[in-house]
């Protein structure tokens, strides 16, 4: 997977941290691949939609965030930000599976995955749908006086969605400490930005409602992590929103069933796009600086994608739910309407 | 004994208990605040409780609801004000697609306690886009849960268990309830289940079947009715979901005839779902089919010589009763 | 005689002929152009009829329906895909307050000549919030129609009235039925009219009342009650709104059983407004009360073994069956 | 109604054109106010909503517009488009008191007013709720290839809705020519302003899309004029969407039935926004240069206010739909399920 080169630099991080970072990135890759292997083999069914290509930027923001303490929301693309948080790894696999071991017992999927515990809250699949309910999230913040952030993600596809900008002014009107981090990986499914997007600079968006907006590179981990804690930081201190667009790509087909990417983008594109893969990036940069082997890196490698494969058997050895679960948890305190 | 109230100052007393015993209760709509309120249910509470529990939001249904999920499900207990009901169209993706389903797709994690009321059905005049029903609508869908009292009574009761309820509830009043006057009972721990019918007039010839403001309705039919000599029961179901059978088959087998009334557009409402429940579960009880009073199948027209058609009234259940034997 | 086609191959050969017809014809929606469209239904067309006619949309369902609504009164045809009938629900504000409503509210000045179409119902583990059907809420509304087609022949033959019908037309499919083939008259004029039902299989026992994929498991169910001797007459509705309860009412009085099939939640759904209708209608005919049969009343569970539960099979259709008698 | 005061100044336009805008206004301010009375007299009934110290911003942007070709669409407050357009004004009197010859038989009321042959689109309650049809109207010139300009109105609390934005999106993405004509009365029903806009410049709103967008003042009826002229002939020129803020005021209560103003504004709010009223403006700045005398202004007065009259008396002389029509217009070809 490491891929080292040339231009040695100087690196802002200690040795162990620039390790940790690979680590966690690698990790969400083979994750995700192994999501996909499922899926293949029929394991995993409906709609599922990978982290790769991504990583730097769910890594990068998670490491600005107090664990346990601050809020992040996504939508159905949502494996690798639970994972960054703590979540247990096998609860999120087994999840996409559908098994009883899975955080909400096999009855979300891979595109609803919650973990309240580690403040994860989702996991949604309205295209748009949950920037009202991140904001909400956030309310709750201020209403209690806790400086936590909440960080609600959203894809350059749902920035059109009108919901998202009524959140903009509510937040702003009522000083909501909520980052948006639009991950703008360029397509909406199989539609580029430029045919849904009428400016493409979606960070714009936030200007005419008074919230602080750029946008930054979300292919370099560490530029990243550093963008993230300023804004992470600035948004505690000033209790306000902040907008950031952060500028990815996708490698994958939008989910696990679109297999027509030459529909919207050419070899060539993608070919561009894996010369700025985050993974690749990191792991020159480290070897230049001196930061760590390519033996090392490949160890982790071995390592991430042997704990995954354990990850994945354990998940699949999680059972099915039994029919008679499917009535519980519509309601905290009954049973709806039985019978067909 | 107890005080009397008109249902406006019910539901807002009912409210104002709720945020004094719980300070993680706040309310949010649109003009409720230093407006007051457009029906003046939040009369006062602004200058009361100041921004931060009475909050007055852009017209923005969608966002402001989904605000509202987000902070339920991070430890608040929103109460959602929807100017009138007709609005909450607006916001149908984030209650039906979201707050219903949190509990269902987190497997138990969270759960969503708010309450969204407001106004619902025709007032006077306001035309096809300001009159909706909608509580049938809400009640076919599994998570939540619907009330639509009657009563000051009832609507203080049901809007204390509403607020306290861990699920998503829609509570519906009408416009032409708010100056209905009924008594409250002079008890500090007085509610109403959600899910619990209730008889508004006991009768022997037929069950008359209805909820919300078609309760009154009801009532003045079976008034007429006693001068004909026929005894009509009124079984106000008050929880839509869920809704409360046994109370409605028990009547139906002591009268043996049912009329279901509902105020929404007839075709494909929720009175369908009441009517062919008991037509199968009193199905050897019945002695006449049981028939349907419902709004017109039309968008409500302003003129109200038009509108009055629309809407059911004592003279349309009477008719339907004459077509029962 | 005729072709063989799929439903989806019907379905497109139904919008191709239209724009071929009338160029005030189009069709918009998310990812229907370049990316040929999720379901595919729109492969080709793009590169036929560019994108002028063939327009890929921002994931904007509310505004997109809303200027198709808007085109549609200033002289155009629309046809608006909905990726699928879940997302609709963002869109119902600008579909039921303003689409159904606009001749009503113009005194017959203007019309809104559109058809919203794409699939509804669960397909395979799209979960809770992908999962809807939606078709029986729309038929609720006063000024749309709706029809849910079974059959490739069906669903060429009601598009086709769609588009040239004046008033906004909800088309549902069914994921399940995209691939169901079938042929179609060898007949250029062909089309089907809105508001007829269609006996799908012909029986003397008992009327299996459904629509759009459950018609599919009507018959299955069918054919297993013929080999026990149980002669079951399929009553395909097509049509919701309006509802052809001349066709339905004929079945079950020459029945004397009905039994309502429908996938969506049962409780509130459109299967109670049949229910009560036969109930009402065919009082003296019945010898049975009418069942239904419909989707459990959860929100859709992703897992597989959970999901199977909700949707109506051949199974729950016998078991209700065994009820009747 | 004329008050004349200081400052002569050259005026851009001839005498008989400022005598034509003066009545214009003149007449919209009568009409409502005997809208107002028909509403006390339970003559009117629902909602209502004048247009008394808007007038300027009606009958300016009207001077720009193509009579019969260009459209417009606004939302409830919609008595004075018609009017200005060459609706008749029985008709739209007739409608708002809910009789047989009203525009729509009586079945739309005063909120839905839409004259189809003179390209008035309505007349729409649900705020925000006509902002993506008016862009379709736009879609269908543009698809049509035909030069009609469309006018959308909406109001300050109208701009914050999601879909408003997603129409704004749309038209700069598709091209579509349209303006979007925000009327800043500076309140939504109750609500000032600053209560429900993060940014109270709502102008700004339409940069972030690429929409060329700016600020007038929507008090003096020559500026509006000469802005409206140059920004419509920009968009039958460009056909690209454009994005107009127009500061105003209303004078009365949201709606008829508002009679608390006091609980949103001042007294002395209220007096110094009558300071800058349209039609004394307008009346002050002809007297001073001398295009008509107050007694000619009087008189004008005179004739519009008897103008009113009649059509109120002739409105009121028009019946009430027969019970039987309330079937009509559901659809276009049937009755719809009948019977209670
Ligand atoms: C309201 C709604 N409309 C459409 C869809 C179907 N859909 C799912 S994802 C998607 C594309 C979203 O793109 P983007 O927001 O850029 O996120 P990305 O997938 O790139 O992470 C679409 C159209 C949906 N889920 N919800
Ligand atoms: C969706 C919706 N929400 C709320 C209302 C109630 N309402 C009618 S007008 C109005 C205020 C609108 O203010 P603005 O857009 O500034 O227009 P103005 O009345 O000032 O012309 C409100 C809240 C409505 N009609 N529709
Ligand atoms: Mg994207
Ligand atoms: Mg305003």
């Amino acid at each position: 997977m490491a891929k080292a080169a040339k231009a040695p630099k100087e690196l802002s991080e200690t040795p162990e941290k620039l390790i940790d970072l690979y680590r966690q990135m690698v990790f969400i890759r083979f994750f995700e691949k192994k999501c996909n292997f499922a899926y293949r083999q029929g394991k995993i069914g409906g709609y599922m939609h990978t982290y790769i290509g991504m990583e730097a930027t769910g890594v990068g923001f998670n490491e600005a965030l107090r664990p346990g303490w601050d809020n992040v929301i996504t939508a159905y693309r949502d494996h690798a930000q639970p994972l960054l948080m703590g979540s247990d790894p096998l609860k999120v696999m087994a999840e996409t599976m559908g098994r009883v071991d899975g955080y909400s017992n096999g009855k979300g999927g891979s595109m609803h995955i919650y973990d309240f515990e580690n403040r994860f809250f989702g996991g949604w699949g309205i295209v748009g749908g949950h920037i009202p309910i991140g904001t909400g999230v956030a309310f709750t913040a201020k209403y209690k006086k806790e400086d936590r952030v909440t960080v609600c993600y959203l894809g350059d596809g749902a920035a059109n969605q009108g919901v998202v900008f009524e959140s903009y002014n509510m937040a702003a009107l009522w000083d909501l400490p909520i980052i948006y981090a639009i991950e703008n990986n360029e397509f909406a499914m199989g539609t580029r930005l430029e045919y849904h997007a009428s400016d493409t600079e979606l960070y714009k968006r936030g200007i005419p409602f008074g919230i602080k907006s750029e946008r930054i590179d979300g292919m370099d981990v560490l530029q990243v992590k550093e963008d993230a804690a300023r804004i992470v930081e600035w948004v505690r201190e000033n209790q306000k929103p902040y907008l950031v667009e952060i500028m990815n790509y996708r490698y994958e087909g939008h989910g696990a069933a679109d297999n027509d990417r030459q529909l919207y983008r050419t070899k060539e594109e993608e070919e561009e796009a894996m010369l700025r893969d985050p993974i690749g990036r990191l792991a020159r940069q480290m070897v230049d600086a001196g930061a760590a082997t390519e033996a090392d890196l490949e160890k982790i490698d071995d390592e991430e994608e042997e704990r995954v494969e354990v990850i994945f058997e354990q998940a699949d050895a999680s059972p099915h739910p039994d029919p008679s679960e499917v009535y519980d948890h519509v309601y905290t305190d009954m049973t709806p309407e039985m019978g067909h | 004994m107890g005080v009397e109230l008109t249902y406006r100052d019910a539901v807002a007393k009912a409210i104002v208990d709720e945020m004094n015993r719980d300070d993680s209760v706040y309310i949010m709509g649109e003009d409720i605040g230093r407006y007051q309120g457009t029906f003046r249910v939040t009369q006062g509470m602004f200058d009361d409780y100041g921004p931060k529990r009475v909050i007055d939001t852009p017209i923005t249904e969608a966002g402001f609801t989904g605000i509202a999920i987000g902070s339920a499900m991070s430890g608040l207990r929103p109460i959602v004000e929807m100017m009138t009901m007709s609005f909450s169209i607006l916001a149908l993706d984030q209650i039906l697609n979201h707050a219903a389903k949190v509990h269902y797709m987190t497997g138990g994690q969270a759960s969503v306690p708010m309450v969204i009321r407001g106004p619902g059905g025709a007032a006077k005049q306001l035309s096809a886009q300001h009159s909706h029903s909608l509580e049938g609508w809400f009640a076919h869908c599994p998570g939540l849960k619907v009330v639509a009292p009657s009563t000051p009574e009832c609507a203080y009761g049901l809007f204390k268990t509403s607020v306290r309820d861990d699920n998503p509830v829609i509570f519906t009043e009408n416009p032409g309830l708010y100056t209905v006057k009924g008594e409250l009972p002079d008890d500090d721990d007085f509610t109403v289940p959600i899910g619990k019918a209730r008889i508004a007039r006991e009768g022997t010839d037929m069950s008359l079947v209805c909820y919300s403001r078609m309760v009154h309705v009801c009532l003045e039919a079976a008034e007429r009715l006693a001068e004909q000599g026929i005894s009509a029961e009124v079984v106000d179901v008050r929880s839509l979901l869920p809704l409360d059978m046994e109370t409605i088959s028990a009547s139906v087998a002591k009268t043996n005839r049912a009329v279901v009334v509902y105020e929404d557009w007839k075709f494909g409402g929720f009175g369908g779902e009441i009517a062919s429940r008991i037509g199968e579960e009193c199905f050897d009880d019945l002695d006449a089919p049981v028939l349907r009073v419902g709004g017109l199948n039309v968008p409500t027209p302003y003129s109200r010589v038009l509108e009055l058609e629309c809407i059911p009234s004592a003279d349309s259940v009477l008719a339907a009763v004459e077509r029962l034997s």
